[in-house]
């Protein structure tokens, strides 16, 4: 019974501490950048002020504008329940696959640039035409991806990947598992919206792809989207950090495992989270037609990967 | 009578009379008969089609009605699930025509139309059930003919008329290779009765022959690359509902008939054949996608979409065929039942996309996506059901294109199972094309729903528009239902659909091939997956959100304030995106295969060249299946037809000439000859 | 004795009238045309006996004989006869003809059904090759009703293409009969068929060779068979449409007819081997050159009278396919028969109202005729071979003989070319029916009653199409039993 | 005796051959029609021979038939549409006098390799004279082909006839009387058909050769 009790219990912990990581990786991005910055917790405060505000709704957009935060929301959430963050053996794996995950993404992403074509303005279109080419172009490699780590543990469920991993450490210097996680991290930066594809601090019309769509959007529907894209990162970081590097999951159910496994998945996002800002700052927004290329490499680093994991096996 | 016989004939009854009824009134009376001739034969052969498949028994009738060899009908559990895939998309568009053929009371003959819609069903219904090769093959011909006198209901113009010359050309072409397949199969048989073909299908000499011929014909009824061009000219032309019985069914055939002879009869054969499908599979997925992104006539769309589709049911059949080849018979199974569960999932989306795309053209008079727009507060409940079709075509959780799409996934990985691992390398690129498939299919459908149904109206007809009649909302419903229906259910269709593959050709013919516990999680496959705890969990969790904001007291005002526009007045339709510009950084990164032609003319303003007084951009894109493949094939049957034609010059004596020279050719051949 | 006399005096009586009423009056139309039923009727009860196994003979040395292969033949003339006989000139008061052009039509209509019976009737092959002789003179005074330039010359090149290859034909025949003196001495009956091929097996090889090549190119010119076939479409899209009805329809029928009776002998002499490459290789020419003619065909009857050619080379195609080629062969002679005349006969009502021959000057057919509009698709998705009408069966059967005999890449050839003719013939029939009719076309029906025959026709297509009753299936068993022997 | 007899036929059989070359070079149809004449009397002779050496009275009724059919009825027709339309010169043919000779006798020697088998085949002893008969009929397929005058077809045409009717005689001393008649009427038939046709030629298209008849192509 406790096993499910801890199960439920981490997509809250991993939206508690969404808003805390993007938080943490503007303040290391600030400080990088030898400015002050503001604090890691000022996104608790946005969400709080948004959660106060009214929302203003546009005389174009219909039902469907107003109901895509809440489906956004729903499917980030839903995929945190899926994501193993603390415990492995997991009984979520019987509801979902890495496969999953990943359709549940394309779920928001599907409803999101609906909403951003709603309200008729020229920004949501462009938002929503690039966002949704993005997201095309990565299908690919996150599928190869997934089959190479397929290959590796036998199973596409995340529970059981993290169990194989786990189980043979030698797997994690095999060039087939370095690649996939090159891919993978190529992929996440492009979904999540991060810099060389997108930059989320801008609001220059042309440059922005995510912030088009959410454009139109305030008050409480904004909260939400804001609290999906974090999470959407969150779990993009665990999800990196557990597949290729489990040590520290918690495989029993004792108290001091589960504060350890706690500890170590704090650990990995914040070097994750460092890793980040450092490349945020080195590197420049891509132009959009250069991104296909970016996402080629990372497909023929996925396919690598597989070809040498063939080889090998 | 066997009850199943009964139920046959009760179809067939039923359908017949409907043909009658509506073919003698040419008015509403007439078109409500044929509906519900229509309606009530395709629900009895739903009847018929879960009772065969759910008890598994096996109905045969022999009637002498045919010369020849006669009639011969078998239901085996391939044919009950085919039958189940008739059914349910007829009774939609059977409801849903009743309601949209009103429109045509004027302009076209209601009497052929309601006629024929009868008699297509009743073809369809019967392909599946005909057991012997003169049965087959008629009503093969005949679901043909109907099916090109529908396309050419609205004959006025000349694009249908182009249309639907291409389709019985290529559809005929097909036919040619089916006889000549099916004559080969037979070896000299004349009853050639499929029991006795299956008999003798292991000592056939020209195996690999008889395959490809029944590759070529069948691929061209389902609308396989490279045969598939007629399908993008003739579904956008015909009737909606019709379009949406030939997109959801008619092309289905095709999948029935190749099931039919080379898993059934054939027992599968070399690994290559199976190779050679999912390329083909994967080719047509690729490419029918691609060009659907291009389109901006909503119905072309769907149809390039239906060749997408087509794709991956080869892609789940191809891969099965290649596994069996290599004695993975499990994974076989499971291949052929993903191609299976996705055949009826598109007959299902599809289906209710066209019904939906017939609604809006019912309403604005157009098919052309540029001029839609905020259909979505004029039509909700068609835009609802629009909305359902897209997201389940772009294989979103819970609805039933996943479960279908997450099956093909499934079978591709197993892939790596194959001991060669040269053959084993081509299933990730088969998995890394099908994504690619999948995410390119929802950027099309974001711009297909999002231009056509939201933001402001684009024409005075978009403006104007009002919701369908009740008729085609239920048509509408009927098929929604289902695609959430299917969605949630995999852990049953899974192993029925495995027995109903059982036993056919060389598979293993145990009653649960398939031991499937409550989530889908097949033993020898990667992952596991239940959409009903997904469905739920996601429902829970939609309610749940706005619970917790009430909760913690967020504001719920709303005001309604103008879209922001950067600081000018007022907003114009034409600020919006348009499709063209939505799915334009996807042309410029697929430049190469498409090959755009581009002109751009801008007139200056006559005082300075720095002011503009318009400017006027035209992008052209040719599929180049047609400029490479067939206007050269064209071209070659023109020239010999313009040689041929001068053996008639008009000279008396050259014709005596060609007498004399006859004569003596055959008298020396005579001669010498032994 | 009497069933003979039904068959074949009411022809020449009618002809006989005919000629005798100099002003002409409409009541000849309707004596000829009531007389026309009387060798239908005959010809019925000729099936009825066949079928029951007995092969009735007249004349003095029999020299009418009814075997199954003259009975099938006998019908499709009668039905054909009839049909021309029904919806000729003569008949309405106003069918754009004049009183002595509708006076000769019903003279030499009723003598070219005269002669055609007596072809299929007769047991002396000599007589035979008259009777078709006759049948080239009779339909050649027809051919130029309409004295027209075009018209003129059809008919020149007609008679004289037709006496040439007439003139081979006889040749072949005193081939075949120089061999069988020399085998039995002079008799009497030495040129009667049954005669011919009890004694063929002791027959010279090197002889029978040489006499069915010009047995061959003879009939073949008749049949329309290519290289001879040249006449046909001129010959068909010049002369009155009921003529050409009977003319494609039966006319071919009977060439075949005679080619069939000679072929029996030659192969009981020398082994079905010589003919059948000397009938695929005319075939697969007439295939050919008709599938490619239809592709830029512009004049709607040339289009029908290619189309001829392409079934008469499938016909013979089928001869060379064993038993069950002639089968498939003979039962695709009788369905190309109904759906041409038929079609002959639908094409002239069209040429009645656009005054054109021009495919591409008839537009919205649909909309003018609708009815005829619906007979004439039905008969050209009859002629290309789509179900339910009954050249899809014999086609159907064609090919799988084809198979059976282990022609299989021959088969393949003959497929793609039936693709090409059912291309360009579907193209036409759409240019047709639809698109805006000229204007000042009147629009609707005329003479309805004159579609209730050609109602008859689909029907019959239908019932060969889905059912091939067994009447008709026994009479066919019968013929393949008398050809192979 | 037989000797004499068989002499006698292939003497026959060579005059009716060379009265048909006379079609190729000579170019006045007044020339054509003579020779149709005295070819037809050659024919008549020759089966009035085999009537007296095989003593069958039937063929003395078919040689008389063919002299009054072939020697009278047909030239005066002939010489009557001469007459009205004044004496034609036959045009240029599609092939000139030269070649036409050479064709022919390559026709004739073909039809001599082809006639070998007939020859050993028959004890008649007319059959020294069959390749001569077969080598008249393809000479006058060929000139029916060559020719570009409407009469001269028909007058090529009728010469086919004899053709045949000579090997009839050659090979079976006659093909039975019924057919024999059938024959004659069918001939006579035809020829007046197609004289008709000629006159509604001159009508319409003021002269009768055939070249223009190009007009129904394709």
């Amino acid at each position: 019974m406790s096993e499910w009790l801890v199960e439920v219990f981490q997509p809250f912990l991993a939206l508690a501490l969404a808003p805390g990581l993007v938080g943490f990786i503007r303040w290391v991005k600030a400080r990088l950048q030898s400015r002050s910055g503001p604090p890691p917790w000022q996104p608790y405060r946005e969400l709080r002020k948004l959660f106060r505000k009214e929302a203003v709704v546009s005389g174009n957009a219909s039902w469907l504008f107003r109901f895509a935060p809440y489906v956004l929301f729903a499917s980030t959430l839903a995929i945190a329940f899926l994501v193993p963050l603390l415990v492995v053996p997991r009984h979520f794996d019987m509801v979902g696959d890495l496969f999953v995950v990943v359709y549940l993404l394309l779920l928001g992403t599907f409803w999101l640039a609906l909403a951003g074509l709603d309200v008729g303005s020229a920004f949501g279109g462009m938002g929503s035409s690039r966002a949704v080419t993005v997201a095309a172009l990565s299908e690919p490699t996150i599928a190869t991806a997934i089959f190479s780590l397929a290959l590796g543990a036998g199973s596409t469920n995340l529970g059981a990947i993290v169990m194989a991993t786990m189980s043979e450490p030698s797997t994690v210097l095999t060039p087939g598992h370095l690649l996939a996680f090159a891919a993978l991290a190529i992929v996440t930066i492009a979904e999540a919206g991060r810099l060389p594809v997108d930059n989320p601090a801008t609001h220059l019309e042309l440059t922005m792809i995510h912030e088009a769509m959410i454009l139109e959007y305030s008050g409480r529907y904004l909260a939400l989207l804001q609290c999906g894209s974090w999470l959407k990162l969150f779990v993009f970081f665990s999800l990196l950090a557990n597949l290729f590097f489990p040590w520290g999951v918690a495989t029993t159910l004792t108290l001091g495992a589960l504060a350890w496994a706690v500890v170590t998945l704090l650990l990995k996002l914040v070097l994750l989270a460092v890793a980040l800002a450092v490349l945020e700052t080195r590197v420049a927004k891509l132009r959009l037609f250069r991104v296909p290329e970016l996402l080629s490499t990372s497909f023929l680093l996925a396919l690598l990967a597989i070809t040498s994991s063939f080889l090998l096996r | 009578m066997t009850p199943p016989g009964v139920l046959v004939a009760g179809a067939v009854v039923c359908y017949l009379a409907g043909a009658l009824a509506a073919f003698l009134s040419n008015d509403r009376w007439g078109r409500a008969l044929g509906a519900l001739g229509a309606g009530s034969g395709a629900l009895v052969s739903l009847g018929l089609g879960i009772a065969a498949l759910t008890t598994g028994s096996v109905f045969t009738a022999v009637l002498g009605v045919l010369p020849l060899t006669g009639l011969a009908l078998r239901i085996d559990g391939l044919s009950a699930f085919f039958l189940i895939v008739v059914a349910l998309v007829g009774v939609a568009s059977a409801v849903f025509g009743y309601g949209y053929s009103a429109s045509y009371q004027g302009r076209y003959s209601l009497r052929r139309l309601g006629a024929l819609f009868n008699l297509l069903l009743l073809t369809l219904t019967l392909q599946v059930m005909a057991d012997n090769v003169l049965t087959f093959l008629l009503l093969w011909e005949a679901m043909s003919l109907v099916a090109y006198l529908l396309v050419l209901t609205e004959h006025d113009e000349l694009a249908t008329i182009r249309a639907a010359n291409w389709y019985i050309a290529i559809t005929h072409v097909g036919f040619a290779a089916l006889l000549a397949m099916f004559f080969l199969l037979s070896a000299g048989d004349p009853a050639a009765a499929f029991d006795s073909l299956r008999a003798n299908a292991p000592a056939l000499a020209h195996r690999n022959m008889i395959f490809l011929l029944a590759l070529f014909g069948f691929s061209a009824k389902a609308g396989l690359i490279p045969l598939h061009i007629w399908l993008p000219m003739a579904h956008p032309v015909a009737p909606s509902h019709v379009s949406a019985l030939m997109s959801g069914v008619v092309i289905k055939m095709g999948v029935y008939g190749f099931c039919r002879v080379v898993l059934d009869l054939l027992g599968g054969g070399p690994a290559w054949w199976g190779g050679l499908v999912l390329a083909l599979g994967v080719a047509s997925a690729v490419f029918g996608v691609l060009y659907a992104l291009m389109e901006h006539d909503l119905k072309r769309l769907l149809a390039y979409h239906s060749v997408e589709n087509i794709g991956i049911i080869f892609i789940g059949i191809g891969a099965g065929l290649m596994f069996q080849s290599y004695g993975l018979m499990t994974l076989a199974v499971l291949g052929f039942v993903a191609g299976l569960y996705h055949t009826i999932n598109h007959a299902c989306f599809k289906g209710l996309l066209f019904l939906g795309a017939g609604s809006v053209l019912h309403a604005t008079r157009t098919r052309n996506m540029e001029e839609m727009g905020g259909l979505i507060k004029r039509m909700p409940r068609t835009a609802l059901a629009f909305l359902i079709g897209a997201a389940s075509i772009s294989a979103l959780p819970p609805l039933n294109g996943f479960a279908s799409e997450w099956l093909v996934f499934q079978t591709l990985l197993g892939g790596s199972q194959i001991p060669q691992p040269s053959v084993a390398l081509i299933m990730p690129i088969a998995v890394a094309l099908l994504a690619l498939t999948g995410g390119l299919a929802m950027a099309c459908f974001v711009k297909a729903f999002g231009i056509t149904f939201l933001a402001i109206p684009r024409s005075r007809a978009a403006e104007e528009a009002h919701e369908s009649p009740a008729s085609m909302q239920v048509g509408m419903g009927i098929l929604a239902l289902a695609c959430v229906g299917l969605g949630l259910i995999p852990f049953f269709v899974v192993p029925v659909l495995g027995r109903a593959l059982a036993g056919l050709g060389r598979l293993p013919s145990g009653a649960a091939t398939l031991t499937v516990s409550f989530p889908l999680s097949i033993p020898g496959t990667f992952g596991s997956m239940s959409s009903p705890l997904l469905a739920a969990g996601l429902l829970l969790l939609l309610g749940l959100v706005p619970l917790a904001l009430w909760l913690i007291g967020a504001n719920r005002r709303i005001r309604i304030g103008d879209t922001w526009g950067c600081g000018r007045i007022g907003q114009t339709p034409r600020m919006q995106y348009t499709a063209t510009a939505f799915a334009e950084p996807l042309r410029r990164v697929f430049a190469e295969l498409y090959r755009p032609t581009q002109d751009l003319s801008i007139d200056f303003h006559p005082e300075s060249k720095y002011f503009v007084q318009s400017i006027e951009y035209q992008t052209e894109i040719h599929p180049w299946f047609e400029k490479l493949l067939y206007q050269p094939l064209i071209r070659l049957f023109r020239q010999i037809a313009d040689r041929v034609r001068w053996i008639q010059a008009g000279w008396l004596g050259l014709y005596l000439t060609y007498m004399l020279v006859g004569l003596v050719a055959l008298l020396a051949l005579a001669w010498w000859a032994p | 004795m009497i069933v003979f006399a039904l068959l074949l005096l009411p022809p020449l009586l009618a002809a006989v009238l005919a000629a005798l009423v100099r002003p002409y009056r409409p009541f000849v139309g309707w004596v000829t045309a009531l007389l026309s039923l009387a060798p239908l009727g005959a010809a019925v009860a000729l099936w009825a006996r066949a079928l029951q196994g007995d092969v009735l003979t007249a004349g003095p040395g029999e020299f009418l004989r009814a075997d199954g292969l003259s009975v099938l033949l006998a019908l499709c003339v009668s039905f054909v006869a009839g049909l021309a006989a029904w919806l000729g000139p003569g008949l309405a008061a106003e069918d754009g003809y004049h009183d002595p052009e509708r006076r000769s039509y019903r003279v030499y209509s009723n003598l070219f059904a005269f002669t055609m019976l007596l072809a299929v009737t007769t047991h002396n092959v000599g007589v035979m090759w008259v009777a078709i002789e006759a049948t080239t003179i009779t339909s050649a005074m027809l051919v130029p009703l309409h004295v027209t330039k075009a018209s003129v010359e059809a008919s020149w090149k007609y008679i004289l293409i037709g006496s040439v290859g007439i003139a081979l034909a006889f040749v072949g025949t005193v081939l075949g009969y120089f061999d069988f003196v020399n085998l039995a001495g002079e008799q009497a009956s030495a040129l009667n068929w049954t005669v011919l091929v009890a004694s063929a097996p002791s027959l010279h090889a090197e002889v029978l060779k040489l006499a069915f090549v010009f047995i061959l190119i003879g009939y073949g010119t008749k049949a329309g068979l290519a290289p001879m076939h040249t006449w046909l479409p001129d010959a068909h899209s010049e002369s009155p449409s009921p003529l050409s009805a009977m003319m494609s329809g039966v006319l071919l029928g009977v060439a075949i007819y005679a080619i069939v009776r000679w072929k029996t002998v030659v192969d009981a002499a020398v082994g079905p081997a010589f003919t059948d490459r000397l009938l695929i290789a005319l075939s697969l020419v007439s295939l050919v050159i008709s599938a490619f003619s239809l592709i830029a065909q512009r004049n709607y009857k040339r289009m029908l009278a290619y189309s001829s050619i392409e079934h008469t080379g499938l016909t013979c195609l089928g001869l060379a396919l064993g038993p069950l080629g002639v089968f498939a062969a003979m039962l695709h002679m009788v369905n190309h028969a109904v759906a041409k005349s038929m079609m002959f006969l639908l094409a002239g009502r069209v040429q009645q109202r656009y005054q054109t021959t021009g495919i591409a000057q008839v537009a919205g057919l649909a909309r003018v005729m609708p009815v005829t509009a619906g007979f004439f698709a039905a008969g050209m998705f009859a002629i290309v071979g789509l179900p339910p009408f009954g050249l899809f069966i014999s086609e159907f059967a064609l090919v799988r003989a084809g198979f059976a005999a282990g022609r299989g890449w021959l088969m393949g050839l003959v497929l793609l070319l039936l693709v090409v003719a059912f291309v360009a013939l579907v193209r036409h029939l759409n240019r047709m029916l639809y698109g805006a009719p000229p204007d000042a076309t009147p629009i609707g029906e005329r003479e309805p009653w004159a579609l209730v025959p050609l109602g008859l026709c689909l029907l019959i297509l239908l019932a060969l199409g889905l059912l091939l009753p067994s009447p008709v299936s026994q009479l066919l068993d019968q013929v393949v039993e008398i050809t192979t022997q | 005796m037989n000797s004499v007899f068989s002499q006698m036929a292939v003497l026959g059989s060579s005059l009716t051959l060379i009265f048909g070359l006379i079609l190729l070079w000579r170019r006045s149809v007044h020339a054509y029609v003579t020779a149709f004449l005295w070819q037809s009397l050659v024919l008549a002779g020759v089966v009035a021979t085999v009537a007296y050496f095989h003593r069958d009275p039937e063929l003395y009724f078919v040689a008389a038939l063919l002299l009054l059919l072939k020697g009278l009825v047909i030239p005066r027709l002939l010489r009557r549409m001469e007459q009205r339309y004044g004496a034609e010169r036959e045009l240029q043919p599609y092939v000139n006098t030269a070649t036409s000779l050479l064709i022919s006798g390559l026709l004739v020697l073909f039809a001599y390799a082809l006639a070998r088998p007939l020859v050993a085949l028959s004890q008649l002893p007319t059959r020294a004279g069959i390749p001569l008969a077969l080598g008249l009929i393809f000479v006058s397929l060929f000139v029916i082909a060559s020719r570009k005058k409407a009469l001269t077809q028909v007058i090529g045409f009728l010469m086919l006839e004899n053709g045949i009717a000579l090997l009839a005689v050659l090979g079976t001393y006659g093909i039975p009387l019924v057919v024999e008649i059938g024959v004659f009427l069918d001939l006579l038939l035809g020829f007046i058909v197609m004289q008709i046709f000629i006159y509604r030629i001159r009508e319409t298209f003021e002269s009768s050769d055939v070249d223009q008849l190009g007009r129904l192509r394709h």
